[in-house]
């Protein structure tokens, strides 16, 4: 069963474009459709020229997040039903510069990463077999493992669009997958890296990266207990 | 490997973060006992002798001084914390902070003197 | 590459989160214009009751009194998104911040809706 | 710019294609040795597609029940149907556990027993649990992992390259020329030692739990550069593929108790494997599947069955396999707590691959000798260790196990090697292939198109199973579209980001190696493994135990089945596979 869709995108080809612009397609799809689809059908179809990055279409190697009628979203997993009315306005995630249509800049959101030290720092002797680790302490870092940094939280973040140089939610929840990791010897080093004026402190718990991540990750609450940390630790 | 430096240390973030929400939960106590006080209980009128009556009290001065220190704080903090998110350069923002800091100082005096002068009865001419 | 410069992206779609927040924001850059006010209004004490009266007079006109319950309202919402604010960061309320966000806002409008009343009842 | 010249020469010690689990692991044993590497990917070393293994990495660890090195050894070798090579197998199971404990120590978080120690859960084929596990996301913490272990061990990474060509010359491996996919434009990378790690080749079917990525690139470089294949014929189609999409639900879902309902709602697998049920290997599992399908026995008549979780209960779900319930939710609005998930077979694992010996050396015929410089790890490679079919979670411990000793390897190669010539013109194929797709000329077919026809076809004749009258077909309609192929035009003629460029050259390779796929699959006449020929069901070791080479010749396919099974007789003498 296929259903008429208008889908508007915006489109920026840095070899003739100025400036971004809205393109609008009109199609039909399978009702069943996810955006990725839909971006495919266009793409194989219609239009070579546009440009999108995609791999693993399930959710999990974070390559298509994207901004879906106003919010960011993986275009792989979005069915076009949860939006009403049939029609799509698709673009870039928001807050990073676009390289070519719905292709942005990671570089900078990869390189905030490594800023808070994204590795298990070990100091103690390495043993024959595996660190101990209770279940309760594996459970505490497994939520923020889940991250699959896409960008979706960081671009979303309202406090990222008025400052570039922030941190933001994905690299904060990174620093907290090892400080709250039992195993690791780097806490105080990458605390001292969040307790910063482009770090934890930009957090307003605005609560859009929750809304955007498409693992569900508790984002905010990551972040409030880092503050938490930051000050006890200070006190 | 790019590398950006996207630090700009301060480390003073997490105790005004800290006294914000500190300041902020004195000034909920105080503002409701204030609002209960001034505009619920009685007719709603606010006259010269009420307030002088109250002030005599050095209790009631002691809570009223608290109280403008902490939403003087809160709310230039408040200033303070919104403009970091958008004020990047060193320059403006010490403008910024010096500016917050001097009004503060105004207004803590200001205040301060309105509530010390007028609580003693005596000093006013009949 | 194109680089976007938007302080804030309006069409991003504003969710209970990015709402609370940016009236939070509002509400408390209104709040310190207000206690300047207030302090400076306050200071007329100084100059003896006359002034003073005469100045209270005029803050409890009608007009005064509609925006003393607008104030009252706005104090409301900071104070009880305050709140919200205060337990997701210490109290672990990250998770059900909307459930919060209704709960507290649904308490703080009784109180406005009941305390106005009170206010706008002052009128004679 | 135009492409007709570099945009850059790098010279740099080793050169790692794909960010996989194998190529990160080789990428971070090389820099551990203090040697200078390149990662190349056509994406990001997070997005790539080991990251979507969900179940485990196998290790005879012993954490939770008895356990050993030869009950590991026995079972991947029953499970390849004893088309693996067994001296592979034997040290891959040795490696096996120390690659484990090393990646808990680069801070992998598994999930925990109760005294803290790694958690293993059963899986498909293997007699005890061996599976260490995080979640349902094994893959994508280890790949995550092994990322920022990189990115301590200053990895060089060139995101977003596409390698286009390999420089080889008299069986000597000089480097890679790859295409800039960001800005365009094509670099040349001079290297002592390359590494292909480029994955599998899921994509040349229709439905594949395989990423838009997976396209098998280096396998047909490999093919172009006159080297050979090995056993391409077998590649492995996992039971539980989400229906119509294609997309994995993990093989933990079964380990954890699932069970596998037909149209009736009869557990079927009593019929195919009465002692292992659910838990038999995956090539007998979708045979399985196939049949009830077949035979009329789908969920109302239609081509799926179903995976049933509804007697786990919501904890155990929502503990041990969230993702399997949020994929089902997702793409099928079936609530996995509640009711039982549409599922059908789906290609997802290649067996075959570039031929290496045991120290993951290219090999270029069957008395192994090897191209100097060139290495291959993951599923890219062909070292015989899954023969004709792999088990469950050996796959992340091959590419983790093969990529840490291929690194290895190449530190040692490297040591005492120095830079060969490159040829006069090595940019010469790469520039010609991407000049053609870009001008043009007059051709009308689209690639997508093409692609399409491809996939389908292969998934029809080249699936489950198989039988001479299918493949012959397939082979005409491969040829048919390697023509249609020639005159391919592209939409997008500008160089940065050029979807249209990146992906009809991936039909291209598509195309060059699926015809090797389809002619090995129609000369073995035989049943192993995941190959099931329905004209000759029955596995025959008296011909057939040997591996496949093949090489693309002008005159087409040229294969060559000289290369014998490594078998210890007096431990692993080839019996019958039984569950």
């Amino acid at each position: 069963m296929k259903e008429s869709i208008i889908v508007k995108i915006l489109r920026y080809q840095p070899e003739k474009d100025q400036k971004p612009h809205w393109q609008t397609y009109r199609l039909d799809v399978p009702a069943d459709s996810t955006i990725l689809d839909i971006l495919n059908e266009i793409h194989w179809n219609h239009d070579g020229t546009l440009a999108y990055r995609r791999s693993c279409r399930s959710a999990i190697c974070g390559s298509c997040a994207m901004k879906v009628n106003g919010q960011n979203v993986l275009a792989c997993e979005t069915p076009m039903h949860k939006f009403r009315g049939n029609r799509l306005k698709i673009e870039p995630l928001p807050g990073f510069p676009i390289i070519k249509d719905l292709v942005v800049d990671m570089d900078g959101f990869f390189d905030k990463l490594q800023r808070v030290k994204p590795y298990m720092v070990v100091d103690k002797p390495i043993p024959d077999k595996e660190f101990l680790q209770s279940p309760e302490e594996f459970s505490r870092i497994r939520e923020s493992a889940y991250c699959i940094l896409c960008g979706a939280c960081t671009s979303s973040c309202p406090s990222l669009w008025a400052n570039e140089n922030y941190l933001g939610p994905a690299a904060l929840l990174k620093a907290y997958r090892f400080i709250f990791d039992s195993r690791d010897d780097g806490t105080d080093e990458r605390l001292d890296i969040i307790n910063d004026r482009n770090g934890l402190w930009r957090c307003h718990t605005i609560f859009n990266c929750m809304e955007a991540c498409p693992k569900h990750i508790d984002i905010t609450g990551c972040i409030s207990r880092l503050k938490n940390r930051v000050v006890d630790n200070s006190l | 490997m790019p590398e950006k430096n996207y630090r700009e240390t301060s480390r003073r973030g997490g105790t005004l973060w800290l006294l914000q929400r500190v300041s902020a939960v004195v000034i909920f106590v105080l503002l409701m006992i204030h609002y209960v006080t001034y505009h619920f209980i009685g007719d709603g009128t606010i006259t010269y002798d009420k307030i002088t009556a109250k002030m005599a009290s050095p209790w009631f001065n002691l809570t009223q001084i608290l109280f403008l220190v902490t939403a003087l704080f809160h709310g230039l903090n408040g200033i303070w914390m919104v403009t970091e998110d958008y004020i990047h350069q060193r320059a403006p923002r010490l403008l910024l902070a010096s500016i917050l800091i001097i009004l503060g100082l105004l207004l803590l005096y200001g205040g301060t003197s309105t509530v010390l002068n007028a609580g003693y009865p005596g000093r006013v001419s009949q | 590459m194109y680089k976007r410069r938007k302080p804030y992206d309006l069409s991003y779609t504003h969710f209970v989160g990015s709402w609370a927040w940016l009236l939070h924001r509002l509400s408390g850059l209104a709040l310190i214009f207000y206690l300047c006010l207030h302090v400076w209004v306050i200071h007329t004490l100084t100059l003896g009751p006359e002034s003073f009266n005469r100045l209270m007079a005029f803050l409890t006109s009608p007009l005064f009194r509609i925006l003393e319950a607008g104030l009252w309202g706005v104090i409301l919402y900071h104070a009880f998104n305050g709140v919200r604010v205060i337990v997701v960061d210490f109290f672990g309320g990250s998770l059900s911040h909307k459930k919060l966000f209704l709960v507290l806002i649904a308490v703080a409008f009784l109180l406005w809706a009941a305390g106005s009343a009170v206010i706008i009842g002052h009128i004679h | 710019m135009k492409p007709e010249e570099a945009r850059s020469v790098h010279q740099i010690d080793a050169v790692v294609v794909g960010a996989g689990l194998a190529g990160l692991r080789a990428a971070l044993e090389l820099a551990r040795n203090g040697i200078e590497v390149a990662v190349l990917t056509k994406v990001y070393p997070t997005r790539s597609h080991s990251g979507a293994a969900q179940g485990g990495i196998a290790a005879a660890l012993a954490n939770v029940a008895e356990d050993s090195l030869e009950l590991h050894m026995f079972d991947t070798i029953k499970g390849s149907d004893y088309l693996g090579d067994q001296n592979v197998i034997e040290l891959f199971v040795q490696e096996a556990r120390k690659t484990v404990y090393d990646f808990e120590h680069m801070g992998v978080p598994f999930s925990r027993t109760e005294d803290g120690r790694i958690n293993q859960r059963p899986f498909g084929g293997h007699s005890s649990p061996r599976a260490c596990f995080s979640a349902d996301i094994t893959g994508h913490v280890l790949l995550h992992t092994l990322y920022e272990q990189c990115v301590r061990h200053r990895v060089h990474f060139y995101n977003e390259f596409q390698v286009v060509s390999l420089v080889i010359e008299d069986h000597v491996s000089r480097g890679v020329v790859a295409w800039d996919i960001r800005h365009g434009g094509l670099h040349l990378f001079h290297a002592k030692a390359v590494l292909l790690a480029t994955g599998g080749y899921g994509r040349a079917f229709k439905i594949t739990s395989n990423a838009h990525a997976n396209t098998g690139d280096s396998l047909s470089l490999i093919l172009e550069a006159g080297l050979p294949l090995e056993d391409m014929e077998f590649v492995q189609f996992h039971p539980t593929g989400l229906y119509k999409h294609g997309i994995l639900l993990s093989e933990a879902a079964r380990g954890e108790g699932g069970y596998l309902l037909n149209g009736k709602g009869d557990r079927f697998m009593a019929t195919y494997a009465k002692e292992k049920m659910e838990l038999a290997p995956r090539d007998l599992v979708s045979r399985a599947e196939q049949t009830e399908i077949n035979e009329g026995r789908g969920v109302d008549g239609k081509d799926y069955v179903c995976l049933d979780l509804r007697h786990l209960g919501r904890e155990k779900i929502m503990d041990r396999l969230p993702q399997v319930w949020e994929l089902a939710l997702n793409y099928l609005k079936v609530d996995a707590i509640e009711a039982p998930v549409p599922i059908q077979p789906t290609a997802h694992y290649s067996m075959g691959g570039i031929p290496a010996n045991i120290h993951t050396e290219v090999i270029f015929n069957a008395s192994g000798d090897v191209v100097a410089g060139l290495y291959t790890a993951g599923e890219a490679s062909c070292l015989s260790l899954h023969g004709a079919n792999r088990l469950g979670t050996n796959s992340l411990q091959d590419a983790a196990t093969f990529g840490r000793l291929a690194g290895g390897r190449m530190a040692d190669f490297i040591r005492q090697a120095g830079f060969s010539s490159l040829p006069a013109n090595p940019l010469d194929r790469a520039r010609d292939r991407i000049g053609h797709l870009i001008s043009g000329g007059n051709g009308r077919e689209r690639h997508a198109l093409i692609r399409e026809e491809l996939q389908q076809n292969m998934t029809r004749h080249a699936g489950v199973f198989r039988n001479a009258e299918g493949l012959k077909q397939l082979l005409q309609t491969v040829r048919e579209l390697q023509e249609r192929y020639r005159n391919v035009r592209i939409d997008d003629v500008n160089h940065p980001f050029n979807l249209d460029l990146m992906e009809a050259l991936e039909v291209g390779h598509l195309l060059n190696f699926s015809e090797v796929i389809v002619e090995g699959a129609l000369v073995r006449t035989e049943s192993r493994g995941a190959h099931f020929r329905t004209d000759y069901p029955k596995r025959n070791d008296q011909n057939w135990l040997a591996h496949t080479l093949a090489w693309k010749t002008d005159s087409g396919v040229h294969l060559n089945h000289d290369k014998t099974v490594v078998i210890y007789m007096d431990r692993f003498p080839p019996q019958e596979r039984k569950y």
